[in-house]
């Protein structure tokens, strides 16, 4: 026997939610692109596609923050802080890969310094994932020892039932289960088939392209130029990627005021290297590249242990020039070590 | 009662002939609007689109681009490379939502004080008319409000 | 850290009574960077610009603004003032706060909160002012003045007579240009060749003057005060050191039936010429693509001829490099083509010709002998009608202009007609009488009143021969009735158009042209001699059509502005100049495009080892005028103007 | 597929004789439509090359990558008309030289993929030439329709939600054959006249700025829509600046490697109906 959540007590849920002070996202599609945002009913979610088109790293690690604004005075500048929201939020319908993605960065922003921005926002939320059903050709989560039901990262791991009836709860953390007893009473207990999880065939063996990666010698392997020949420099891999953090402080503003900003930044960019000398330490697209691969596969680890990839694929997905992980990865681990 | 709305406008001039025209408009005494604040460069072939996106983010309800007449460029073109550059930016700006009646253009020489004065003042008066520009301030606002989510 | 001292200034009343002076000395003493914020009756006074001198002084001030009248009243003076105080003349802006504010507004709070932004604005600029010196240009003390027709050699002679040297350079054999093709020139009447001639050997013989005639200007580098050139002397086959001008060799070539082209084709010449007799040098030049030696090898007659041996088959096209400082541009124009009027029946009736073929006709020194004579049967024509506007004024086929000197030549042309064929008639089909000039309305009226000339205000549709005669079918609008008239000679006024080679020519010299080919005065009104280049000047009808006084008036005044360059060693511009960004700068020319005064070169960037890295922009100080349309075109912002930084203007837009 | 070995064997034969170093193609890409870049150095590579109606972007811009043409070798490129107008524009501003350039010329506008003659950009003008003279198609797009209908503020709001999306991850930029500055206004910061923050101001100001910079280059590749990652449909931001100048002033881009930029020229006689 296990809990179940049937599909038509989905609206009474999110109703409870609201009534509770929680703030409901979860996947929205619209005519243009799917991410995941507020959502008032059941109606709105979209559980149909594979993934949304943008990463769960919107709502913790914003594409621009306001941090503080400051007021230049004749003889002193006042500031004030802008702190993060700390409004309470259920993220319903994650995918794992995109959960796993914030536990990844959880060791960045809670190390050495700890980001208020992302951790206030990890602590007023609480993610529950969907096991997925459906992978496309993209998905890599099975590369990176991560499933399509993984539970990193959730606090919650929902297991979708055949024919779309429901989830499968699976409670994963004292947060998770605060906010399903509020719930409590809509759900039941049963034994209903559940889907089978999707396929998602592994496409590289990780531990030789990680001992290729590691390998000094290979830091100036010609690889590295062939496979980013046709790489054009933009930042959209990074910024649709669960896990990459970059980002620049920018100061915006008047004469009299201004805000300053905390801003994605990508190491796709000529510009992220470049020294005011204009001398820059990464000064072609390949060493860019490198750099994205090396970081999220060889220095991430090193430092965190864990690789800095769950395996989304969106970075394939979306490349204007169809590059990505994927290919680089699976090019590597037929190379000699 | 609220107050009445006073329009802000930044003008963009060319300094050897609208320039000279709004200081005839002083000399001659004439009076006009007190809405519009002038930046004055050499000529209108130095006059940037981004100029005007910036009189935009500080809060301008209009702008105003002014400059020789044709063929009465001290600096013979600047003002035909201007006409033909603000003939594509105001389609841009028309085609993005952003009023081609926020974005005036117009030639006064150094003789005509006295259509400076009378377009400061019409000009003022159209933008009276078409109120705040509150879309293009709600874009401002945006980047001055802390994250909500 | 800026220190900014910022003076308002009462301007008497004419500015306190509007603006409250105390409030935006006291508002403006909080605003950042400003170190002194005080307020005085006249700040342009003595006292005033004494205590601005103290200011700057007493705080180590790093820039002031003057908050006062127009800029384009004091701005010099406080510039004097900060330098005389130790201070970078343009670490000074001015706030107009007077005809700009206080004289046209009425509500003194709007019109302080006016002056108010207006005064913090020019802080933010002057905050980002840059120290500029002025620029100065050496200046290479000779001139160049391309083509040797009245106007070169007045230009010439100016130059040259004022004791600066002078480089004269003609592509004919001879100097003398049209004017030295006319018979009597209007509106007096003096023979052409008897003013012009003594002009040609005075330029020729001048110590200051050293002519370069059969030359051409291939290449012009450099810019005003230092100008390269490059001029290809065109081989004559004569050594002009060494032959006297004897003539033997022309009266022994064999080639004796070529069209002269001095006199449009009415005359003969040899295959070894000079144009005309009275040309300066008297140097033949072999024709060579007339002469038979050229043709098949043999001949040399005229080398067996020349007692001297001057004449040698051998002689190359030369290249002569030199430096100056301004040229005059005065390569005159060409009379227009009349292939395209088909009507007039140029061509192929021998009796319709052009006026200038007229002019050669009725000169002294012609293929007549001064006497008018049909080329078809030598006889003295007894009818002539004259067709003005053979191209001018005529958008569909011709030119859209007036060529301003056809009414007065047909006024002359009738009046020569008359005074050398005695009872012989004359018909003038005219659009309108354009005569406007010393002299020159008198002179139709003369033509009408005294020498009868029939004007027919219309246009002539067709021009054919029966028995014998040109019938002339053409319209009387006047009278609203078509007229045919019997002529025996029908001369075109045809228009003038530039020399057909002006827009190439006008690439070489670096000039911006008209769509027809005429080369542009920077300013029609301001600076009508001066060209778009610094430094290169216009004169005659190289520039827009012209007669006589007003091509040598245009050439004298040339000749002044020249030397008033040469007035000094060296030339000293103001620094408001632009400025590219070598690293950034993509190289994609489109500022040198906009450039109106092709002060934007392209430079290349070489590595250490010489290798060619990549070709930028880059601007000459000494051509920029400073207008900035350069900057506005450029994607990158890889260029930008000194006194109007991109740095400036922003913050000054984002200090309002 | 009769172009595709067509041109296979052409470069092969252009390989071999050493005429080119290098030819700039399409292959068979991660899913079944997709076409990838392929740099063809050897004959395994030119087997690789796929030429059918999926091949669609614009590979213009790697041609002006640093360096690639420096040795004054000759490179061939697979390019459809928009984009051989592309190579016209970059010659024009001196970005390459065309005679570097072979171009293996396709359409993909009919049924089957067809080959255009000729071999060198000039050889197309005749093509290009007749491009022009077929109007630009008043788009028969609904989006598009719908936007003309709206009234100013409409089309403001429509634009804002549009680049309320707008990630600046500059893929519009790096796809695009024209933006090969060496530096983007948007990262020059003295002065930083573009906010270079993502939100809706910023967001207006980088795409106005961009669109302006294309006026009147934009040869309508698409490049910069399909990349967008967030599909804002800027494709009708740039046929609108391209129609502005053609009924303005008769420019069409790309007709040769001579064409003046039409914002760096003027003519006396342009319109002014606007100004005062």
């Amino acid at each position: 026997m296990t809990r179940i959540l049937f599909s038509d007590k989905l609206d009474n849920c999110i109703a409870r939610w609201r009534a509770a002070g929680l703030t409901v996202f979860g996947p929205v599609k619209t005519d243009t692109l799917s991410s995941y945002a507020a959502i008032e009913h059941a109606s709105d979610f979209d559980f149909e596609s594979v993934l949304p088109d943008r990463s769960i790293k919107d709502l913790f690690f914003p594409q621009t923050e306001p941090m503080l604004r400051y007021t230049i005075k004749k003889r002193a500048i006042d500031t004030e802080d802008f702190a993060p929201p700390n409004d309470k939020r259920i993220i319903f319908g994650a995918r794992p890969c995109d959960a796993s993605g914030l536990a990844i960065d959880d060791s960045l922003f809670g190390w050495d310094y700890k980001d208020e921005y992302w951790i206030q926002r990890r602590n007023e939320s609480v993610i529950v994932s969907i096991a997925c059903t459906k992978a496309d050709d993209f998905c890599l989560c099975s590369s990176l020892n991560l499933a399509p039901d993984s539970s990193t990262g959730s606090d919650v791991l929902l297991r979708p039932l055949e024919n779309n009836k429901g989830w499968v709860v699976e409670e994963l953390t004292d947060r998770g289960h605060e906010a399903f007893l509020a719930i409590a009473e809509l759900l039941q207990d049963g034994s209903d088939p559940i889907a089978p999880i999707a396929a998602v065939p592994e496409k590289f063996d990780l531990d030789t392209c990680v001992a290729w990666l590691q390998n000094h010698d290979n830091f100036e392997s010609k690889f590295w130029k062939e496979i980013s020949m046709r790489c054009i420099g933009c930042g959209s891999c990074t910024y649709l990627c669960p896990t990459c953090h970059c980002f620049d402080i920018q100061d915006e503003g008047d004469t009299y005021s201004g805000i300053r900003r905390k801003n994605w930044d990508s190491c796709s960019f000529a510009l992220f290297t470049m020294h005011t000398s204009g001398h820059n330490p990464r000064a072609t697209q390949s060493a860019r590249w490198r750099q994205r691969i090396m970081h999220k596969f060889n220095y991430f680890p090193g430092k965190f242990n864990v690789n800095s990839c769950s395996g989304c694929g969106r970075c394939s997905r979306q490349c204007p020039v169809d590059m990505g992980i994927t290919e680089t990865l699976q090019k590597i681990s037929t190379l000699q070590p | 009662m609220s107050e009445p709305f006073e329009p802000k406008i930044i003008a963009f001039v060319c300094t050897y002939c609208t320039y000279a025209g709004a200081d005839l408009a002083g000399t001659s005494r004439l009076k006009y609007a007190p809405n519009v604040r002038i930046v004055r460069l050499p000529c209108t072939g130095r006059i940037s689109p981004m100029f005007l996106l910036k009189a935009l983010q500080k809060g301008a309800d209009g702008v105003l681009v002014s400059g020789c007449h044709p063929g009465d460029c001290h600096f013979t073109h600047g003002n035909y490379h201007a006409r033909r550059r603000w003939m594509v930016f105001r389609s841009l700006l028309d085609f993005l939502g952003i009023s081609p009646e926020r974005v005036k253009f117009s030639w006064i020489s150094a003789a005509e004080g006295g259509k400076f004065a009378d377009l400061i003042n019409s000009v003022t008066e159209d933008i009276r008319k078409l109120g705040p520009f509150d879309q293009y301030k709600e874009l401002i606002r945006e980047t001055e409000t802390p994250a909500t989510l | 850290m800026a220190k900014i001292g910022v003076f308002i200034c009462h301007c008497g009343e004419n500015i306190a009574s509007k603006v409250d002076c105390t409030k935006l000395a006291a508002a403006i003493g909080e605003h950042p960077g400003v170190e002194v914020s005080v307020e005085y009756k006249y700040f342009c006074s003595d006292p005033g610009q004494e205590s601005v001198k103290k200011a700057i002084r007493d705080n180590n001030l790093t820039g002031i603004v003057i908050a006062a009248c127009s800029p384009r009243m004091h701005e010099a003076t406080f510039r004097k003032a900060c330098a005389e105080a130790g201070l970078n003349p343009y670490l000074c802006e001015i706030a107009n706060i007077r005809e700009q504010c206080s004289w046209v507004h009425t509500d003194k709070d709007m019109a302080t909160e006016k002056a108010m932004d207006i005064t913090r604005s020019m802080i933010e600029k002057v905050k980002r002012n840059n120290k500029l010196q002025p620029i100065e240009v050496p200046v290479t003390r000779r001139a160049l003045v391309i083509g040797g027709g009245i106007a070169g050699i007045q230009a010439a002679l100016d130059i040259a007579n004022a004791g600066q040297e002078v480089v004269l350079v003609e592509r004919e054999p001879s100097l003398g240009g049209h004017m030295a093709q006319l018979s009597e020139t209007f509106p007096t009447l003096d023979c052409s060749q008897c003013i012009m001639t003594p002009r040609m050997v005075e330029a020729a013989q001048h110590p200051k003057i050293r002519l370069l005639t059969y030359a051409e200007v291939e290449h012009v580098d450099g810019y005003i005060g230092n100008f390269k050139v490059r001029i290809r002397m065109k081989s004559r086959y004569v050594d002009i050191d060494t032959c006297t001008g004897c003539g033997d060799c022309m009266t022994k070539c064999p080639v004796k039936k070529i069209p002269n082209e001095f006199d449009c084709g009415l005359g003969k010449r040899t295959a070894i010429y000079t144009p005309f007799a009275q040309s300066v040098p008297n140097i033949p030049v072999i024709d060579k693509t007339s002469c038979i030696y050229f043709k098949n090898g043999k001949c040399k007659t005229c080398m067996k001829s020349c007692q001297i041996n001057a004449i040698n088959f051998d002689i190359k096209d030369e290249f002569i490099e030199l430096e100056v400082g301004a040229i005059v541009v005065a390569t005159g124009f060409q009379v227009q083509n009349t292939a395209g009027y088909g009507e007039y029946g140029y061509g192929k009736y021998p009796d319709v010709i052009t006026g200038l073929q007229f002019e050669r006709l009725a000169s002294a020194s012609g293929p007549t002998a001064g006497k008018i004579l049909r080329s078809s049967d030598g006889k003295v024509p007894e009818t002539v009608v004259f067709i003005q506007c053979a191209g001018s004024r005529d958008p569909s086929k011709g030119v859209r202009y007036c060529s301003k000197i056809c009414c007065m030549y047909t006024a002359k042309h009738a009046m020569l007609y008359s005074h050398k064929v005695h009872g012989g008639k004359t018909h003038i089909f005219y659009m309108d009488i354009r005569a406007a000039g010393k002299g020159y309305d008198e002179f139709t009226r003369r033509a009408i009143e005294e020498d009868e000339a029939s004007y027919l205000r219309g246009r002539v549709s067709k021009v054919w021969e029966e028995n014998g005669k040109l019938m002339v079918r053409g319209v009387d609008t006047l009278l609203g009735k078509p007229v045919v008239i019997e002529a025996d000679m029908v001369v075109l006024a045809t228009a003038m158009v530039p020399q057909p080679n002006a827009k190439e020519f006008a690439k070489i010299i670096g000039i911006a042209y008209d769509e027809y080919g005429y080369y542009n005065e920077a300013h029609l009104k301001l600076r009508p001699v001066e060209s778009s280049t610094a430094g290169v000047f216009l004169a005659g009808a190289c520039q827009s059509p012209k007669d006589i006084p007003d091509s040598v008036a245009q050439a004298s005044a040339s000749a002044s502005k020249v030397l008033a360059l040469f007035s000094k060693e060296k030339l000293e511009r103001e620094p408001v100049v632009a400025a590219t960004n070598e690293i950034t700068c993509a190289g994609c020319w489109g500022c040198v495009l906009a450039c109106p005064y092709n002060a934007i070169e392209k430079k290349d960037i070489f590595d250490r080892s010489g290798r060619l890295v990549k070709r930028v922009a880059s601007v000459n100080p000494g051509l920029c005028q400073g207008c900035g349309t350069c900057v506005t075109f450029c994607r990158s912002n890889s260029i930008d103007l000194a006194g109007f930084t991109e740095k400036q203007i922003f913050a000054e837009v984002m200090g309002l | 597929m009769i172009t595709q070995e067509k041109y296979r064997t052409r470069v092969k034969e252009l390989l071999a004789s050493n005429s080119v170093k290098m030819v700039i193609g399409y292959k068979q890409g991660s899913t079944a439509d997709r076409r990838r870049p392929l740099f063809v150095r050897s004959f395994e590579e030119a087997d690789e090359l796929v030429l059918d109606s999926n091949c669609i972007g614009n590979l213009a811009g790697y041609l002006v990558t640093e360096g690639l043409l420096s040795d004054e070798k000759r490179v061939g490129i697979f390019l459809r008309p928009e984009g051989i107008r592309s190579i016209n524009i970059l010659a024009a501003e001196s970005q390459l030289n065309p005679e570097q350039i072979i171009i293996f010329g396709f359409d993909t506008s009919g049924r089957e993929v067809k080959a255009l003659q000729g071999e060198q950009a000039e050889d197309f003008s005749g093509l290009i030439d007749s491009l022009k003279e077929k109007p630009p198609e008043k788009s028969s797009d609904a989006l598009l329709y719908r936007i003309d209908q709206m009234n100013t503020e409409e089309r403001f709001a429509f634009w804002k939600d549009e680049f309320s999306r707008c990630i600046k991850c500059y893929a519009c930029r790096q796809a695009c054959p024209m933006c090969y500055c060496r530096r983007c206004i948007v990262d020059s910061n003295q002065p930083q006249w573009i906010n270079t923050s993502s939100h809706t101001l910023g967001n207006f100001e980088w795409n106005i700025v961009r669109a302006f910079h294309l006026a009147g280059r934009c040869v309508g590749c698409g490049n910069c829509d399909r990349a967008c990652p967030v599909n804002i449909p800027l494709r009708f931001i740039n046929a609108r600046m391209a129609q502005e100048v053609f009924e303005s002033f008769d420019h069409y881009a790309g007709t040769s490697q001579t064409q003046e930029p039409v914002l760096a020229s003027f003519n006396k006689d342009d319109s002014e109906t606007f100004i005062l």
